[in-house]
Formats: C-alpha cells, structure tokens, sequence
C-alpha cells in the first residue's frame, strides 16, 4: 500500500536519511524500531509531507505522492499522529476533533465525531474542556481520535507509548490493535519495542539512517532486537 | 492632493536617478557664486525645506535675471543654489554644514529646524578670529529656525527671522487696547517641540503679563496627541478672555476642533506666528477662524507678491519662513557685492570672511514687507502683521506699523 | 467628578489602541512573530481612501459617502497587509525571528516616508464623519460630564469589529484553521491546513480590521498625519499587546482600554510631559509581576 | 577635508553605538533600549564638563559607568522576558529614559548664563571641544581612539572564552544553562557592557553636537543601533563597522543629492537584506567565502 524508495531526506547538509526504502502492506501493523537519532520521525515526516526527500520517491496506492503538501496527503488517506501527541491546548476535544476533519467537505462530520466518542468515553466526558487540561493518556486519544477524523486508510503513529503510564500503554496498542482489526492498516514508530513486536505483522530496524534489517517479529531474537532498537549496533 | 504629489514625486525620482545634472553655464556670467541651501526636506516637516528650497530658487533665478552678482574684479556671477536634506536630526544637520564648507560655497541658508540650528551653531566659531576656538568658520544665514536667541551662539550664525518677543509683546499691546475689558488669558503649549515650548514660556507668558493679563494658566500637550479632552475640559473651566495658543499646525487643529467641541467660549484666540500657514487652512479653517497671528511674512506689497509668484514655480509656497529665504538671497547679493566677493576658487575662505563681515556690519536691510533691523547679535527685528484666518485664505488684520 | 470624566474619555479613547493591538495580538498569535509595520500599513490604507475621496470627492453627486472611505481604506489595509506578508514574512527564515523583525522594521520605515512624500509631510484633513451620527458632537449629561458622540461610535464600531472578529475565529473554519496554526503548527499541517495560507488570511484580516481602525482614527481625530501618530501608536500598540497577553484578543481589547484610561488619569495627575512615563512603568509592572499578562498563557517562551 | 574627518566622526560613534547592541544581540537579546543607554551617557558626561568642568576623559568613563549601572538593573528583568517581549519591553524602557530626560531640569547660574539641561528645551553649550581648541581632525582622532578601543575589546572578548559562551547562549539559552552555564551573570554582563559602550558613546556624541535634547535619543537612533550588527551579521565586529559605513557613508552621505528618496531607499534596502541575505550583508558564510576567493582556495564543506 506504502511504498518507500530509497529516498534521502537531509536538514540543511546533515542527511538524516541515507537511502531509506521499506513497505507497508495494506491490512497490517509494520513496526519501524530503532535507536534515538536514527531518522524514525524523519521518515513518517517524509512521507506525511512535512519533509520533503532530497531523493527517492514515496508511493501510495500505486500513485506518486513524493513531496505533496501534507494536506493532499490527508486527503489521499495517510494521517500522522505526531510524536508528543500536539494536541491543540486552547481548543477544546471537540473543535480538536473538527480540525482533524480539516480536508473533508462532507456533511458526516458531527455523526463521526460521535462514533468517536462511542469508541473514547473519555473524550465525550471532556469534549468542552481545553485540550491543554486533559491527562498525557487523554491526549494520545485524542490525538489518534483527530488522526482518525481524517478517516485515514493508512495511520502513521509516532512514539504512542511514549512519556504514558504502563496502564495507558497497553490501552493505547490496544486501540492500535483493533483499528487494525477494523481494516486501518498501521505504520507504527516505537521505541517500546516489546510492545510493539507483540502486535505488529513485520518490523524495520533503522539504524544511522538505513534500514539494517526487515522481516517479522519471530525472524529475530528478540533481546537482539531490543538492544539495537535502543542502542543501535555499537558492539 | 496625495495621488497628484505622488505623480509628482514618482516623477522627481525618475529624474534624480536617471542623474540630471545642473545647468550650463550660460555665456552672459562670468563665474559661479555657489550659495548652498539645507534643511528638511524628509521627515515631518518636510514642507519646510520644500519651500526654503523653492523660495531660494526662484530668488536666484531673479538675481540672474538681473544680471547676476557684481563681484569684487567687476566680473558677473552667477547664483547657482544646492540644496541639501538633513532630515531635521542634529547630526546630519552638522554633517551636511561640514560638506558645504569642504565645497565651493561661500555661504549657506538654512537650517529650518531649531533643534538642529542651536548644535549647528555650536560647533561654529564662537568669536570670530580666537585663535584657541577651533570651531568651524562659515557664515550661515538662518531663514526658518526660529527658536529664540540663537545666532548669539556663534559670531558665524545670523538670522533673519522674526523677532517672537517683539511681534507678541506689541501684539498683547494692541490686545489691551482695543478690547480693554478683556482680563484673563490661558495658556496651549506644544511641550516637546522646541519652538513652542521657548515661545509659550519666554514670549507668550512674559509678554501677557506685561500687557497687564492675567495668565489664568496653560494646557499642555504633546507634538504626537491626538487627542486633547483632558487638557481642554481645564481650559473651558478657567473660562479666560484670550486663549493664546504656542504650537504647530499638526496639534493647532486638533485642539481647535475639540475646543469647538467642547464649546469652549473666548474673546480673542492668539496662535503661534509658524502655525499661519497653508497647514492650518487646510487643517481646520473652519475651527481656526479669526484666530490672531502676529507674521513677518503677508503678501501685501508688490515684492512680496512676486517672491510669492517666483515660489509657486518651483511649487513652494511663501510663507513667514520660506519667504526669510528669498530676502536672504537678497540681502546676500547685496552683501557679496558691497563686499566685493571674488567667487574664484582660492579665494573661498576670504569670500566666506568677507561675507560674515558684511552680514555683521547690517544695520538695515529691505524686507518684503518693510524695512529689517539687523542687530549684532545675528538677529533681526523684522517688520510684521496681524493676519486673521478668513475661509480659506489669511487676511491682514492689522498693520502696526501704519 | 474630574476623574470619572478622565477615565471615560481614557476608555473610550482606549478603544483606538484596543483595535491596534488586537491586530498586532491577531498575527503574534498566529506567526509568533511581531509586525512592526502593522499599524503603519493599517494608516496606509487610511490613506488610500483619504486619497480616492480627493479625487472624486466625499459625498457629493459622484462623491464617496462615508462608510464606502471605511470599506476603501479597509480592503486597503488588507492588501497592504498582504504586502508586508509578503516582503516581511513569506520569504524570511521561519526560525530567525530577527530577520523579520527587521524587515518589518524597514516595511514602518519606508510606509513613513512614502507618505511624507505624497504629503509634503503636511496634514491631511479626514472628514469628521463619525461627527454626523449624533446631532451634538457631544452627549452632555451635565455640566460636569460630557461624552464624545464621535468616540461612542468608535467604541461601539470596536465592539462590533471584535465581535465580528470572535465569530470568525470560532464560528468558521477558516477561524478553526487560524487556531489551529496558532497552537500547534505542526499539527495543524498534519490536518491538512495550509500554514502559509493561513497566516496570508490572517495578515489579510488583521490588515482589514487595520484599515477600518486607521479611517475611523482619521475620522476622530479629524486629521492623518502619519509620522506623528504612527510611531506613537505603534508603541502604545505594543504595549497593549503584552499587558492583554501575547496572542490573546480579549486582552488587547481590556488591556488597551485600560492604558487608554491609566494614561489620562495620569495626564490629570502629573501632567501630559510625564504621562507616558506613568504608561511605561505599567508596563513595567505587569513585567515583573505578571509578564503573560492579563490573559496570556502560562510562560513567556519565543 | 572638514567634511571628511566629521565623516570619520560619525562612522565612528556609529559604530560604537553599532557594537553596544552587538555584544547584546551575541546572547539573542535585542535591544531597543541602546539610545536610551547612550543618552544617559550623553547627558552625564555633558553635565560634568560643562557644570563640573570637569575633563572630557573622566566625564566619559563616568557617563559609561553610569549607562552601565542602569543597564545592568534592566538586565534582571531582562530575564525574565524574552525574544519579542524583550523587544517591547526594551522599546518601552529607551522611551522611558527619553521622557524622564524630557522632564528633566537642573540649570545653574555661571556669569548670568544659565547652563546645564533644561527638559524640553534640552542641554545646550556642551563645547569642550571647540573651547579647548580641539580642531574637527582631534576629535576624529580622539573618537577614533575610543572607537578602536571598543572595537579591540569587543572583538578579543569575540575571541575568548566569553564570545563562546556569549554565542552558546545566543542559539540556544536551555542547552548553554544545561551545560553548566550561568545564564543570569551572562545576559546581564551582556547588558552591562552594552550599556557602558552605548554611555560611552553617548559622551561622546554629546560633545559632538554640542547640543542634546531628548528626540535625539528615539525610536529612529534605537533602530540604528541594532540595524548595524543586523546588516553587518553577527559573525564578527568587522560586518558591524562595515554596515556603519554603507549606512552612514554610502546611503546617507554619497546619496544626499537623492535628497528625498535616500529614507525609501534605506527601508527597502532593510527589507532586501532580510529576504535575501537574513543573516546579514557579511555573515559568517559570505565572510568564510570572502577569505576563501583571497587565498585562492575554494569554499569548503565546512564553511
């Protein structure tokens, strides 16, 4: 469904990315792992748009969508829950709600920002206060909720777990868990690299800005894995 | 108005970079007499250098007319004007006074604002021939700044301004006179311009209290207010015979207009001599009607009224400053040749001393309007009239000295 | 009864700086970034209409009537808006706030004296207009106490403008997208919106709330005369903004009423050479004891 | 020649003016309140020599202390705002000053002539120059002395350990704090040695004039301050001295025939340099490849 090429994204001279190529299959939970520094956010931000590849060309659906402005992106289907949540403080959970349905022009708006809450209780509780006052874990819903108002068919989700309670970690890939379920396909930036194995379909290791190695959960030891996702080959 | 100035001035800018040099000179002079002109002519009170300039223009295209200058060896100049800007701040105003005297000119008119007039002539010669004064040695001849008092600052600086303590203590006179049941007057001061603030406290006031007034007490503002309630709710309630008003036309007409407001009730209104200007009528006729302005500048004699003419070719108009220009000029020509100044590019600093000398020995010069008393301070009694806004236009009121 | 009649003239002058620094919160909040050329652009477009009305003359057979010089000098101060966006903001590193800064800097410079050029720098007279809407300029209840019928209406135009204001950003979507840009810039491009657009629109707006306050300030005051009211107002604008909040409009809007009253009980106090002096220390204070300000958010970041 | 030492005069207070605000801006502070600064200078150097009668020399050391004291107390407040707010914080403090030296009289009676400053009629007859003799060349000279003096400490100061610090504090105040730096004494020493170079050349410019009041230190003199080091980039103290020279020399000076247009041209130059060149007309870069086309080598990736 997602195709990366090889693409280089650099800031200023720095190359963050040297050539970074993956996939992300439609239906399923791709993991990208690696150490801090290895150009992870780089990558979603690539091909969110908010970056532009200085080479190599990221495909979506069959169709090139290298270097668009984020909001064509959306509207293709791609959204991306930033790293941090980046909530909207000084709005309340409903206009939150309302901007992460900020490409559509149809009138289902208000029925699925219900279904939201349906599926976030907790957010319908909240919907009049300032985003700002919600807890850390409140936040990453709400930031997926608004992620979700884009009605995505493919999520880009950076770091969820991180700065959360262990409770609120496993809510959090719970949710993961069952958009997937319901046909979302999920690309998923974890540091939390036991959490993520046990629900995703097939993982990356990024490391220095290339890709160093792919395939699924079970193909690597799993202490292996965790080392060079927090501390990059250094042995 | 704004759309034609700005036609105007896109045009001026076409010129100026395209690079029109000056004229040629013609086969009937001899040699150059170079008078440098400098003043304002950006900023805010930009109109200032625009009509000195002006008027300095027309006055040496009327010389030439003549005949040009005779000079020392009987040959005839030719009065070429250069005029620089200097913005109105102090120190480009010194700057500009350093490049006229690094260059060919043998005097200079200006500058037209006093805050830049009073460090100018601070860093001239204070007396002339001190040895241990290394101040600058060049004749300026002031045509607008009129702050009072300051050609005594330099041996140099001469002035041909009016004379405020003169034109107000005779005007507060003629004030009793004419209307002797009138008791009180109260104050308006523009506090941080320097003219009308020096004019208010060292001429106004003194002068109403010597007429016999009774000063009840004065409002007091800023060049930048916009808005005047507070100040003019106190000068409703002192209830005064004469409002006498120390500022500019960009406050006057603020302040009128909420005294009209207000219903502020007087007998006479006495304004500042530089506020009987175009600005004002254009600002506020209606508010400034009958408002009484002692000004040595009117077009009622028929040398005023062609200086008056001369400037609204170069699109100045002649006021009670710029129309100081042209009698400058004049009385430049008339010095330079009793001095018999050589205009012969060695002979520039003698020509400069002989021209300062000239200026200083003056007892008398001819006016447009009458007959000038210079004194040896640099300064100058000129003659004056009481001018009254009527509609759109100033109309004498009063001539002291018929 | 002096002081009563000092703090309502303040306050109703206060609306004047209230509209100026409500566009100077509006683009803060949004770009981070401070317009210096704001209110300068905003009397550019005063301007504008004064200059049209000049030509065809006000009211006349052909002439312009009132509220038309309003909507010109309006929809000039949104273009010009757009210009300062344009050569101040578009195109300067997002992340080096000094560039511009000094380019507005520049911009203010430059507005100044390409109207002292068209000018001469001499006054120019603004029809009285706001003069009409009350038979009597003044609403006198007593001897005592008056009102300025004019000021009333500047107020009470403030009022509806911010109002106005209010329901664009919370009723609309392109007031969505502004708040958005404004909180989480990151994550409003992830929603689709467009930054650059969005700070253009919110220039534009800002610059058309600008233009109208620049010809009803013509209109109060009776006069334009750039140089001397810009710079002035510029500042007293500025400081409105960090006493209401950085990026906070209610607090423009209360903290500009209150410098305009603070400053005249101090003109009837101390007298006019030390008012702002008086306007400064306020300032000051709310530095030291409160510097988000009235209504500003927690720290003072850049 | 006049003409060109009082040229020599103002590049050099302009650039002392220019370096006050650089040292400021090295911390990422700006500064509106430099005229400010240098009037009190102005005005207190002024009063010793001309009501003290003092010597120039130690008037302008006292001026500069002074300056220096004041700006160090805005320093502390300082800190607490930052970026924009500093800004109008600083506009506010300069305009400040300007007002109290408004209301400020304090005259004395020497020889039935009443000197000292007189509030809005400012502070007039400050002539140590021409009364001791000092011709237009002296005084050029003599500025010139302080000028190179301000330069050499600023650009040793650049040098050492101090401009590092300054400089780590500029780009990123949290890291250089987390790194063990102090960022009170730094900011406020940043403001002090602003202060007293701008008093510094306050004092001088006082005697230049010989006549000060309190619109020469507005607004237009605060922008002048920071638009130097601006234009002439933050790399070093050479960019500062080279865009008093183009501002002064060229656009002011060379330009005056322009007369009318040279105010348009210096907004839009501002806003030219800012779109194109933000970092200034000799920032680090354009100097690096300057110094690279001298010895012949090309631009290194490094640079």
């Amino acid at each position: 469904m997602l195709e990366v090429n090889d693409i280089v994204t650099a800031y200023g001279k720095i190359e963050a990315l040297k050539g970074v190529s993956l996939s992300v299959p439609e239906g399923q939970i791709t993991v990208l792992l690696g150490p801090n520094g290895a150009g992870k956010t780089t990558t979603l931000m690539s091909v969110a748009g908010l970056l532009k590849p200085k080479r190599g060309s990221v495909t979506f659906e069959g169709q090139d969508i290298t270097g668009r402005q984020p909001g064509t992106i959306v509207q293709r289907g791609i959204a991306l829950v930033p790293e941090n949540r980046l909530v909207f403080p000084d709005m309340n959970v409903h206009d939150n709600l309302k901007t992460g349905a900020y490409v559509r022009n149809d009138n289902e708006i208000e029925s699925d920002i219900e279904s939201i809450y349906e599926r976030f209780p907790r957010l319908k509780e909240r919907y009049h206060q300032h985003a700002g006052t919600l807890s850390g874990g409140e936040q990453q819903m709400l930031a997926v909720a608004r992620a979700l108002m884009a009605r995505p068919k493919l999520m880009l989700m950076d770091e969820p777990s991180l700065g959360l309670a262990p409770m609120i970690v496993e809510e959090i890939f719970r949710i993961i868990h069952d958009l997937n379920q319901e046909g979302t396909s999920i690309f998923l930036v974890e540091q939390n690299a036991n959490m993520a194995l046990k629900i995703a379909h097939q993982f990356y290791l990024l490391e220095q800005g290339l890709v160093t190695f792919s395939g699924t959960p079970g193909d690597m030891d799993e202490n292996e894995v965790i080392q060079r996702a927090y501390l990059g080959t250094t042995a | 108005m704004i759309v034609k100035r700005f036609y105007l001035f896109a045009g001026a800018a076409a010129v100026a970079l395209t690079g029109v040099s000056g004229t040629a000179l013609a086969q009937k002079f001899d040699r150059e007499v170079h008078i440098a002109g400098f003043g304002a002519k950006s900023g805010v009170v930009r109109s200032f250098g625009v009509n000195t300039e002006g008027m300095m223009r027309a006055a040496a295209d009327k010389i030439n007319a003549g005949g040009g200058i005779k000079l020392g060896d009987g040959k005839m100049g030719k009065v070429v004007v250069t005029f620089y800007d200097d913005r109105c701040r102090a120190e480009e105003g010194i700057s500009v006074i350093r490049r006229i005297a690094s260059g060919k000119f043998v005097v200079a008119v200006g500058p037209t604002c006093s805050n830049v007039a009073e460090p100018l002539f601070g860093i001239l010669q204070k007396t002339v021939d001190d040895k241990s004064d290394s101040g600058l040695q060049f004749p300026i001849f002031t045509d607008t700044a009129i702050k009072g008092g300051l050609a005594k600052i330099s041996a140099w600086a001469f002035r041909n301004v009016p004379n405020e303590t003169e034109m107000y203590k005779n005007l507060f006179a003629w004030v009793k006179k004419k209307w002797p049941n009138l008791k009180t007057v109260y104050g308006g001061v523009e506090e941080d311009f320097a003219h009308s603030r020096f004019t208010w406290y060292k001429v106004m006031d003194k002068q109403a209290k010597a007429a016999g007034f009774k000063v009840l007490g004065r409002a007091k503002w800023l060049l930048a207010d916009t808005n005047f309630t507070t100040q003019v709710r106190a000068m409703k309630k002192a209830k005064a015979d004469i409002i006498s008003i120390s500022s500019h036309p960009f406050t006057l007409c603020g302040l009128l207009k909420e005294m009209r407001r207000q219903r502020v009730k007087y007998k006479v209104l006495i304004g500042l001599t530089s506020s009987s200007s175009m600005e004002t009528l254009q600002g506020c006729a209606r508010q400034a009607k009958g408002i009484i302005i002692p000004t040595s500048f009117a077009p009622v004699t028929a040398a005023a009224k062609e200086a008056s003419a001369g400037g609204a070719k170069y699109k100045a108009s002649a006021d009670l400053h710029s129309a100081a220009a042209w009698e400058n000029m004049m009385v430049l020509k008339q010095v330079m040749e009793s001095k018999g100044v050589m205009a012969k590019a060695g002979t520039i600093q003698a020509d400069r001393r002989k021209i300062r000398d000239g200026l200083a020995a003056l007892k008398n010069t001819q006016g447009l309007i009458g007959s000038i008393k210079r004194h040896k301070s640099g300064e100058a009694t000129k003659p004056f009239v009481y001018v009254h806004a009527q509609g759109k236009e100033w109309k004498i009121l009063h001539d002291p000295n018929k | 009864m002096d002081y009563v009649q000092a703090i309502v003239d303040g306050l109703l002058f206060g609306a004047v700086y209230a509209l100026i620094g409500i566009g100077f919160t509006l683009i803060f909040g949004v770009m981070n970034k401070i317009n210096m050329a704001y209110a300068a652009a905003s009397f550019a477009g005063a301007y504008v209409s004064l200059g049209i009305a000049q030509v065809v003359g006000l009211s006349g057979d052909f002439g312009l009537p009132p509220f038309v010089m309003f909507l010109v000098s309006a929809v000039a101060g949104g273009v010009f808006a757009y210009i300062v966006y344009l050569i101040c903001f578009r195109f300067t590193p997002d992340h080096y706030e000094l560039a511009s800064l000094m380019a507005t800097i520049g911009t203010l410079l430059m507005v100044d004296e390409m109207v002292v050029q068209a000018t001469n720098g001499e006054p120019q007279n603004y029809p009285e207009v706001l003069q009409g809407i009350f038979d009597n300029p003044m609403l006198e209840f007593s001897e005592e106490f008056a009102i300025r019928g004019d000021l009333l209406t500047l107020f009470i135009v403030a009022v509806i403008a911010t109002l106005g204001l209010l329901w664009v950003l919370f009723r609309t979507k392109l007031g969505l997208a502004t708040r958005a840009v404004a909180q989480q810039r990151m994550a409003a491009q992830l929603c689709g919106i467009r930054v650059d657009r969005t700070n253009a629109t919110t220039f534009v707006i800002a610059g058309v709330l600008g233009g109208l306050a620049g010809a009803m300030i013509g209109a109060v005051v009776g006069t334009l005369l750039q140089s001397l009211v810009v710079i002035p107002l510029t500042i007293k604008g500025l400081i409105v903004t960090v006493i209401g909040g950085l990026g906070s409009i209610p607090g423009a809007i209360v903290g500009g009423l209150m410098v305009g009253a603070f400053e005249n009980v101090f003109l009837a106090i101390r007298g006019v050479t030390e008012r702002d002096m008086y306007v400064m220390l306020l300032l000051f204070v709310f530095l030291a004891f409160r510097p988000q300000g009235l209504f500003g958010r927690v720290a003072v970041r850049d | 020649m006049d003409f060109y030492f009082g040229m020599l005069q103002i590049v050099g207070l302009h650039t002392i003016l220019g370096l006050s605000a650089y040292i400021i801006l090295l911390t990422g502070q700006v500064s509106m309140a430099q005229a400010g600064f240098m009037s009190i200078g102005a005005y207190i150097a002024g009063m010793l020599t001309v009501l003290a009668e003092m010597h120039l020399i130690p008037a302008m050391l006292i001026g500069g202390v002074a300056a220096a004291l004041v700006a160090c107390i805005v320093g502390f407040p300082a800190l607490r705002v930052k970026g924009l707010m500093l800004v109008v914080a600083t506009i506010a403090f300069g305009e400040f000053i300007r007002i109290f030296w408004f209301n400020f009289d304090y005259q004395i009676s020497r020889g039935g002539v009443k000197l000292g400053p007189e509030g809005g009629e400012g502070f007039k007859q400050i002539r140590f120059f021409p009364e001791n003799g000092w011709s237009t060349l002296d005084v050029a000279i003599f500025i010139w002395v302080v000028a190179g003096a301000v330069i050499a400490a600023v650009w040793w100061m650049d040098r050492s350990r101090a401009g590092k610090v300054l400089r780590a504090v500029g780009e990123d105040d949290l890291a250089a704090q987390s790194a063990g730096i102090n960022l009170t004494v730094v900011k406020v020493s940043a403001f002090t040695a602003g202060g007293f170079i701008a008093g510094l050349g306050g004092s001088v410019y006082a005697h230049y004039t010989t006549h000060i009041e309190h619109l020469n230190f507005d607004i237009v003199m605060a922008t002048f301050a920071i638009i130097y080091p601006i234009l002439g980039g933050l790399s070093n103290v050479f960019g500062t001295i080279l865009a008093v020279i183009f501002v002064q020399v060229f656009l002011l000076e060379v330009l005056r025939p322009l007369g009318d247009l040279r105010n348009l041209l210096f907004g839009a130059m501002i806003i030219v340099v800012m779109n194109f060149m933000p970092h200034g007309l000799f920032s680090a870069q354009v100097a690096s490849r300057i110094k690279g086309v001298f010895s012949g080598r090309k631009e290194g990736a490094n640079a």
